[in-house]
């Protein structure tokens, strides 16, 4: 593809009309280029830019048409939804998603980096079993597997605590992350990690000093899908946790809605804006090694 | 005293790959050995077993008269340098160095001492302060080069170390490894280096002693010397040197080298040198050692090319459809008769004849050298 | 003691009811904690907890539920065995409905019952006064179509309400709820719930309500959401009582919307109000304090402090204390409808009117109606087919 | 060295002892309860077989629902991937405010299942909503989206291809990987824009394609949100996937045993596609290996 | 007809970073030319404006008297072969060769018999049905010729094709390409080539006229003999020949070169050679014309290392801080006196004498050559 440059990079332009027709070319081509990114881009923004217009609107405008133009904006919504309910406010609630993030988030790059080690630097037994089941655990729908789980949890005395959040995400119980390291390892060399065997470093000192830094890139994919899918997880906080007071967003957002009462939409539309800030925020800060991080991970499928 | 010896080495990969046959090889305190040999004849395979890297399934393997099979490669005695540097790339040269020292959990100032020393001595102070993406590969080499160094290990092993450098940067980096060498030597601290490269110029000019492997068995073991002057078989006559020794097949009848149309009489020296006389033979004449001539015994050949090298010509030449090429110098070359149709002579007390059925070079009687 | 209650709910509901708790625990001495969240998930959260055994010791359930979680009266504990309730605030009919396999297992909390809303300023727009009558009503849709226009309704059915639209001209004609309690079995014959369905065909005919299809295809949106309810384009609405000001609520400025007495059918038999308790509170039988889950369950229900800020909160209260106390307060309009719902005559309403099976196979079976798969006849019978099967299970 | 064997199963402990504790426990108790009946409230009884069969003998809706499904599948995976590919071919280009357009087009997928989308989805797709009135300017009659059962499961399958972030950011992270010099090479053969897209750069992609392949496969096969928010399974069942069946049987019927059934044969479904799929990837993905070139 | 002319070639890239400045350059029909410098000298730039992968910021490129500023690259009658051959790697050999007659459209009989053709010539048939990631780097380097040759173009562009080989294919390679150059040319197609390397050796041996870059800037374009013996300025002279000509910084006295305590007297054949006496001047010496003497007029040294390379030694030695390499016979080397100091004596009659100031060889009267 030669043509990845703007129509901005110099071409002298000579009385020639081939030139003069490739400049136009190029323009068009860009032009098209752009009128697709914007008209797309609208299609993809919409939604984001009309849940923030509507989160400004009174609660019977809401549902009178799609338009994202607050007639009268308001920002009741916020104020009243930031009150919630509860003895607390939302802020609490930013509080409680913060700390189940924050350890699953950390326990999930420790275990995963661990196990995706294991599966793609070392040889043992029954590897190729296991990483089987890696994938197959991936497979089952998990709304039969939700009551064992449940009791399992019960009968360990974690209900009504974020421990059954933290703790399969800290024993690598996503397979997805696993499966993407395993993909990214893989497709590292390995020199370095036997230079650092020969420099005297143990297999726990080279993963954590050499496997790791490299690993960086697909560790912060890692990190940023699972905080934005426990930013947006609510069946999980829904079943293991009672009390209000450790209510995530995700279920703070849902607290008030009972679709036999009337409820107040732009209430929750602008708690939604809320929710959905810090992972548009985390996304875009990082979107960068985001793609690189998933680049060698995804290279060999 | 830190003498590698390796003792029936095998290796097997997954149980069914045998790539390593039964190796034997002393290299001495102080040595710098060279493992050559084309791509694929375990060469790394061996190295990484020296190093610690790759299990051993047969033989031993002795450093400093201690087995180590099982020991892990930091208890070794050893620093390798990798071909691609293997440079960690999150950390600065700074911490490239000194990552094994605080690993070992040495005090600070002892590190900062090192590792200014290895900087001194490979010139590379300006640079440690810089990412290794921040190097050229000349440095990067250097950086990898003071990694081992600060070491300050037994053993010295380095697998093609200047395989991704330039030509001109390779015989640079080339000159100042030997002399590196020579110069810890002096300094009494006589490592020992294993170093395997497949460009025969790198073992040729860096060696102490060139162990030739094929296929995962030595060929021959010997100094740079012996092994041009005095190749033990085929294999190794036509792996050393450049340009490649000329290898002819043909027979011997009486005392004459006879191939296609030409016969070509053999002093009476070289026949005493004939440990047998093979029927059919190999006749190997390194390209340096024909002379143009006009007139007397000599092979005819055809120009086919000529590649012009400053001061010294490689003439391509086709003699009854084998390739010669043959080295002149460029005074000569320009002078010699207009024809397309050389004659080249070779020079009878170093030429080569090889047992066709075996490779074995018949002309070194009982092993001994031919030396110019 | 310590003790947990859960319940759904919106706004209101969430902050009178935490007050509430914390009142009647002070009364008796024991700490009540609040596990509350919307109504979505909350059947899948009781239903684990249920399952795992683990559920609130106060437990606010969906009427419908009930025989779900406590097929043969064992699901909860006994209430009639605990002391501290004060039963004689209920009906018989209250407690029956509260009952399985005649075990008291949940109080109702509050009586619900369908009933019609209807936009007068719309009505009037037309010219035409409230219907009493099913023939007045089709006759009034006739003119509203005719002077406003053919983008005008006059009633709103999908889903649910067609289902209890249904059932309604159904008992009105019959004077018999689906289920007949005697043999567990449907009790309509296929010909008396044909004509239901066809009534339904019909009010689509008419241009009454828009169709199943039409509905759909604009998403199945919620009526008080929709922008033609807002603006008073259709005209009325067949909803829970309790859900008067959800409706009323969004309509455009100068809007009235008025709780409406039953229609009647000419040659009906009764009026045929679905009538229920909305939801009740049930005593966990794992809680390890079931007489101080009474206590304060009856504290909530039926006496002053609970009723004094639960208020309206879960409707109109079905605990005659609570009714007396609360007299005329809350919302005059939701007190009107109320008073429709309580004073309209119809059978008793068996739960397996809102069984998620049955009602399953009723609304799917309607659909295949309206997209006209099949005929009234034809779905008739596959809903009685369907229906009795699914009674099997509770025999 | 020899020791590695243990070494392994070390750096593994996290994920054996999560294997055998969260995993292996709910996954074979499933199992298990298949084979009965079990409605939640009671301990389950053994029934054997009795669930399978009527799954395969009697079941019309399962029937109806695993066909509803097939289609979904394949038809959504397909069409994301190739909106995927598309939109990261074009985000591929060094363009000014790239990053920008980067992020923008992965916000449907942060919205993630935000109920905002339900309602605004609604609006789009409604009979007078946004899309028929563009439909309208081109000069096409309006479309029921929702209410025709033909085009209910594909309005879900638009959904689904609208939220085409993860699948687009592998893609884009691979396209970014491919060597320059082959586009060079390609257009020195003659190759035009086209021609280089199909015969150089997507096969290149294939083990991109395939990954997002079965990433998207097991996702499709799973997918619940989408018609629970917006069309509850209608109308006429044409949009009841069968994780939308087995979540009703499970929590809204209470039948566990016959939902574990369902489950088990979705995961039998999906494993054999998944195992067709790795195999089948032997013949079309194209894999670099560690070589150069 | 395809001679390629470059005019008052400029590249600028991002408006800012001018990277070529104004090359001018004929390269006639059927000439092989290359292209060589140092890393960064803009040689790939340059080819890839030819191939028209890089758009032009000034300046015409002329190929076979047509202007091709604006034509797409399919369309210049080029063919190009790249560094890492650029293989499409999904695609078989068959498949990489055919891919452009493919895109043509050329009828499937044409095709094959194309394919077959190629394929002979380059010896690769038994490769057909491979992937490139199954064939060593030699193979896929003759793939990737071959599917240049197919094409049958004009002009072959080239980007140091060799530079990912080993040693001895290179040399291989080198010689396979000029052959081939060769044979087409007597076939009568005269295909022009246009060839980057930084390799000198390459550069030496394979072109017909070499152009030496640097930095943007033709430093001079010259046959390689031409090159050799009579460089132009400083640069060419350090950076054609292997080992590097030994340059000397000092400073011309009389009929004298002065450096450090040393001196060497001139012979008058080179007084009579320079075109003027610069002050400041740098003596050049390559290393083949250095000869060991006992006596004599010559350069003191102390030998610092020994490059045994078979029939030759390269000795690096060490003159008055001065690093000095020369080149001289293994036998003469052998036979040296076992001092660590040597005298070389540099031929007066290949001593070139640079202007420090610009860099000029003053010694080439008027450009004219000191051929040997
Ligand atoms: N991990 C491995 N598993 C199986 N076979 C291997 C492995 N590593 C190397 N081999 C095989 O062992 C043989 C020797 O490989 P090795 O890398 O030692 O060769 P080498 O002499 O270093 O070659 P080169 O010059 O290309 O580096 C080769 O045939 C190779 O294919
Ligand atoms: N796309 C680009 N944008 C900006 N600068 C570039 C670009 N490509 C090359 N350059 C710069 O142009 C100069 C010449 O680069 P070029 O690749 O032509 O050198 P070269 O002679 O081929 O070097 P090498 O021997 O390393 O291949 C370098 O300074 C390089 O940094
Ligand atoms: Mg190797
Ligand atoms: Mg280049």
């Amino acid at each position: 593809m030669t043509d990845i440059h703007l129509p901005t990079t110099s071409i002298r332009i000579t009385d020639e009309a081939a030139a003069a027709k490739r400049a136009r070319m190029d323009l068009i081509s860009s032009v098209v280029r752009y009128a697709l990114l914007f008209g797309v881009g609208f299609l993809m923004l919409y939604p984001l830019i009309w849940l923030v217009g509507a989160s400004f609107k009174t609660n019977s405008e809401i549902f009178s048409g799609a338009g994202f133009l607050p007639q009268s904006p308001t920002v009741e919504g916020y104020v009243q939804g930031w009150q919630t309910s509860t003895p607390y406010t939302f802020g609490r609630f930013f509080w409680n998603s913060f700390l189940i993030i924050l350890p699953k988030v950390i326990g999930t790059a420790i275990s995963c980096t661990m196990v995706a080690y294991a599966f793609a630097r070392f040889d043992f037994p029954f590897k190729k079993i296991l990483f089987g089941s890696v994938i197959a655990v991936l497979l089952l729908p998990n709304v039969v597997t939700r009551i064992p789980q449940y009791i399992l949890f019960r009968d360990l005395g974690w209900l009504d605590s974020f421990l059954p959040l933290w703790v399969p995400s800290a024993l690598a119980g996503d397979a997805f992350f696993v499966f993407m390291l395993v993909q990214f390892l893989r497709s590292l060399p390995t020199d370095m990690e036997e230079a650092a065997r020969v420099d005297g470093a143990n297999s726990l000192q080279t993963l954590v000093f050499i496997v790791v830094p490299m690993l960086g890139p697909a560790l912060v994919s890692v990190c940023l899908f699972q905080f934005m899918w426990t930013m947006n997880d609510f069946l999980g906080p829904l079943i293991y946790i009672s009390s209000v007071d450790k209510y995530p967003v995700s279920l703070a957002l849902k607290l008030s809605i009972d679709t036999t009462e009337a409820f107040e939409w732009n209430r929750i539309l602008a708690m939604s804006v809320l929710t959905i800030t810090p992972a548009l925020v985390v996304f875009f800060a990082a979107q960068r090694y985001f793609i690189e991080g998933i680049s060698a991970g995804g290279r060999k499928g | 005293m830190a003498q590698v010896q390796l003792k029936n080495l095998e290796k097997t990969y997954n149980n069914t790959n045998k790539v390593v046959h039964g190796l034997n090889l002393d290299v001495h305190d102080g040595e710098f050995m060279v493992l050559v040999g084309p791509s694929g004849c375990a060469k790394s395979t061996t190295l990484r077993m020296i190093a610690g890297l790759e299990e051993i399934t047969a033989g031993d393997i002795i450093i400093g008269g201690q087995r180590v099979n099982d020991l892990s490669p930091s208890k070794r005695q050893i620093a390798m340098v990798f071909q691609n540097y293997a440079l960690y790339p999150h950390m600065k040269v700074r911490g490239n160095l000194s990552f094994g020292l605080r690993i070992a959990g040495r005090p600070k100032a002892e590190i900062a001492a090192a590792v200014d020393n290895v900087a001194a001595i490979l010139e590379i102070e300006p640079l440690l302060d810089r990412l290794p993406k921040q190097l050229s590969g000349g440095q990067a080499q250097r950086v990898a080069l003071g990694r081992a160094l600060i070491k300050n290990p037994g053993v010295f092993l380095f697998d093609e170390p200047l395989s991704n450098l330039d030509a001109k940067l390779r015989a640079s980096m080339r000159v100042r490894i030997t002399d590196l060498h020579r110069q810890l030597k002096a300094d009494g601290s006589s490592p020992t280096v294993v170093y395997v490269t497949h460009d025969q110029t790198e073992a040729m000019t860096m060696g102490d002693r060139i162990c030739v492997m094929q296929a995962g068995h030595i060929m021959q073991v010997a100094t740079p010397k012996e092994l041009y002057n005095a190749p033990a078989n085929l294999f190794v006559a036509g792996f050393i040197g450049t340009p490649e020794m000329n290898l002819i097949d043909g027979a011997m009848e009486g005392g004459e080298f006879v191939m296609g149309g030409q016969r070509l009489a053999l002093g009476g020296e070289l026949h005493g040198r004939l440990s047998n006389q093979p029927n059919q033979a190999v006749l190997g004449i390194r390209p340096q050692q024909f002379s143009l001539v006009s007139e007397g015994p000599a092979l005819r050949a055809k120009l086919v090319n000529a590649e012009f090298m400053g001061h010294e010509v490689y003439m391509h030449t086709d003699c009854e459809g084998h390739r010669l090429i043959s080295v002149v110098g460029a005074a000569e070359f320009e002078a010699r008769a207009e024809s397309d149709v050389v004659r080249l002579r070779p020079d009878p007390k170093t030429i080569h004849i090889f047992d066709k059925s075996d490779g074995r070079n018949v002309s070194l009687h009982g092993g001994s050298s031919i030396a110019a | 003691a310590e003790l947990r209650m859960s319940w759904w709910g919106g706004e209101s509901r969430h902050v009178a009811t935490q007050k509430a708790i914390a009142a009647c625990g002070a009364k008796y001495g024991h700490t009540i904690k609040g596990e509350f969240t919307g109504f979505d998930g909350y059947l899948e959260k009781l239903t684990t907890q249920m399952a795992g055994k683990t559920e609130a010791d106060i437990v606010q359930v969906n009427w419908p539920w009930l025989p779900l979680f406590s097929k043969d009266g064992t699901g909860f504990a006994d209430l009639r065995t605990l002391k501290g309730i004060d039963l004689s605030n209920w009906t018989e009919a209250d407690l029956n409905s509260g009952s399985t396999n005649g075990v008291l297992q949940g109080l109702s909390v509050s009586t619900s019952g369908r009933v019609f809303f209807f936009n007068t300023t719309t009505l009037e727009k037309a010219g035409v006064a409230v219907p009493k009558t099913w023939d007045e009503f089709f006759q009034m849709t006739k003119t509203v179509k005719e002077k406003l226009g053919p983008d005008y309704y006059t009633l709103n059915a999908v889903k649910e309400t067609a289902h209890l639209l249904m059932v309604l001209v159904i008992t009105q004609a019959t004077g018999k709820d689906m289920v007949d309690p005697k043999t567990n079995r449907v009790a309509w014959t296929p010909e008396e719930l044909a004509t239901g369905i066809g009534f339904l065909g019909k009010l689509v005919e008419t241009g009454a309500i828009r169709s199943q299809k039409q509905e759909a295809a604009d998403g199945n949106v919620n009526l008080f959401e929709k922008p033609a309810w807002a603006e008073g384009k259709i005209a009325g609405s067949y909803e829970w009582d309790s859900t008067y000001s959800k409706y009323a609520d969004p309509l455009k400025e100068g809007q009235v919307l008025k709780p409406v007495p039953m229609l009647t059918m000419a040659n009906g038999v009764t009026e045929g109000v679905f009538r229920k308790p909305s939801m009740v509170f049930s005593i966990s039988k794992n809680s390890k304090n079931p007489e101080a889950a009474a206590q304060i369950t009856n504290c909530l229900l039926n006496e002053p402090e609970g009723i004094d800020i639960l208020g309206t909160s879960r409707g109109i209260p079905a605990s005659k204390a609570a009714m007396a106390r609360l007299a005329n307060t809350g919302e005059p309009e939701v007190r009107a409808a109320n008073d429709i719902v309580m004073k309209a005559s119809g059978p008793t309403i068996s739960p397996f009117n809102e069984n998620p099976v049955i009602r399953g196979i009723i609304i799917d079976t309607l659909e295949e109606y309206a997209y006209e798969q099949i005929d009234e006849m034809e779905a008739a019978e596959q809903i009685i087919e369907g229906v009795n099967d699914a009674l099997k299970k509770f025999d | 060295m020899r020791s590695q064997r243990f070494l392994g199963y070390a750096y593994l402990a996290p994920y054996l002892i999560g294997l055998v504790i969260f995993t292996a426990i709910p996954f074979l108790s499933s199992l298990y309860l298949s084979f009965t009946s079990y409605d939640l409230m009671s301990s389950p009884r053994w029934t054997g077989l009795s669930n399978y069969q009527k799954l395969f003998t009697r079941d019309r809706t399962f029937e109806k629902s695993l066909s509803v499904t097939l289609i979904y599948v394949f038809s959504t995976v397909p069409l994301k991937l190739a909106f995927a590919l598309f939109i990261a071919a074009i985000l591929n280009y060094k363009l000014k405010f790239i990053n920008f357009f980067r992020t923008a087009f992965y916000v449907p997928s942060i919205l993630g299942g935000s109920i905002a989308i339900a309602v605004l989805w609604r609006y789009l797709f409604s009979t007078e909503g946004l899309v028929n009135m563009a439909i309208a300017t081109l000069g096409f009659g309006p479309v029921d989206w929702f209410g025709d059962p033909t085009n209910a499961l594909f309005t879900i399958t638009l959904l689904r291809c609208w939220q085409f972030g993860s699948a687009m950011v592998i893609f884009l992270a691979a396209l970014q990987s491919i060597d320059k010099s082959l586009y060079e090479a390609a257009s020195i053969d003659g190759a035009g824009k086209v021609t280089t897209f199909f015969f150089v750069t997507l096969p290149l992609l294939t083990p991109v394609i395939f990954f997002n392949l079965v990433m998207q496969m097991v996702q499709a096969f799973q997918e619940f949100n989408g018609p629970y928010i917006i069309t509850q399974g209608g109308p006429l069942k044409s949009t009841y996937l069968l994780p939308l069946y087995i979540y009703e049987e499970a929590f809204k019927k209470f039948n566990m045993g016959y939902a574990s059934a369902i489950a088990w044969v979705l995961f039998a479904i999906i494993m054999v596609l998944t195992l067709v799929a790795f195999w089948s990837s032997k013949k079309w993905v194209y894999y670099a290996g560690d070589k150069r070139s």
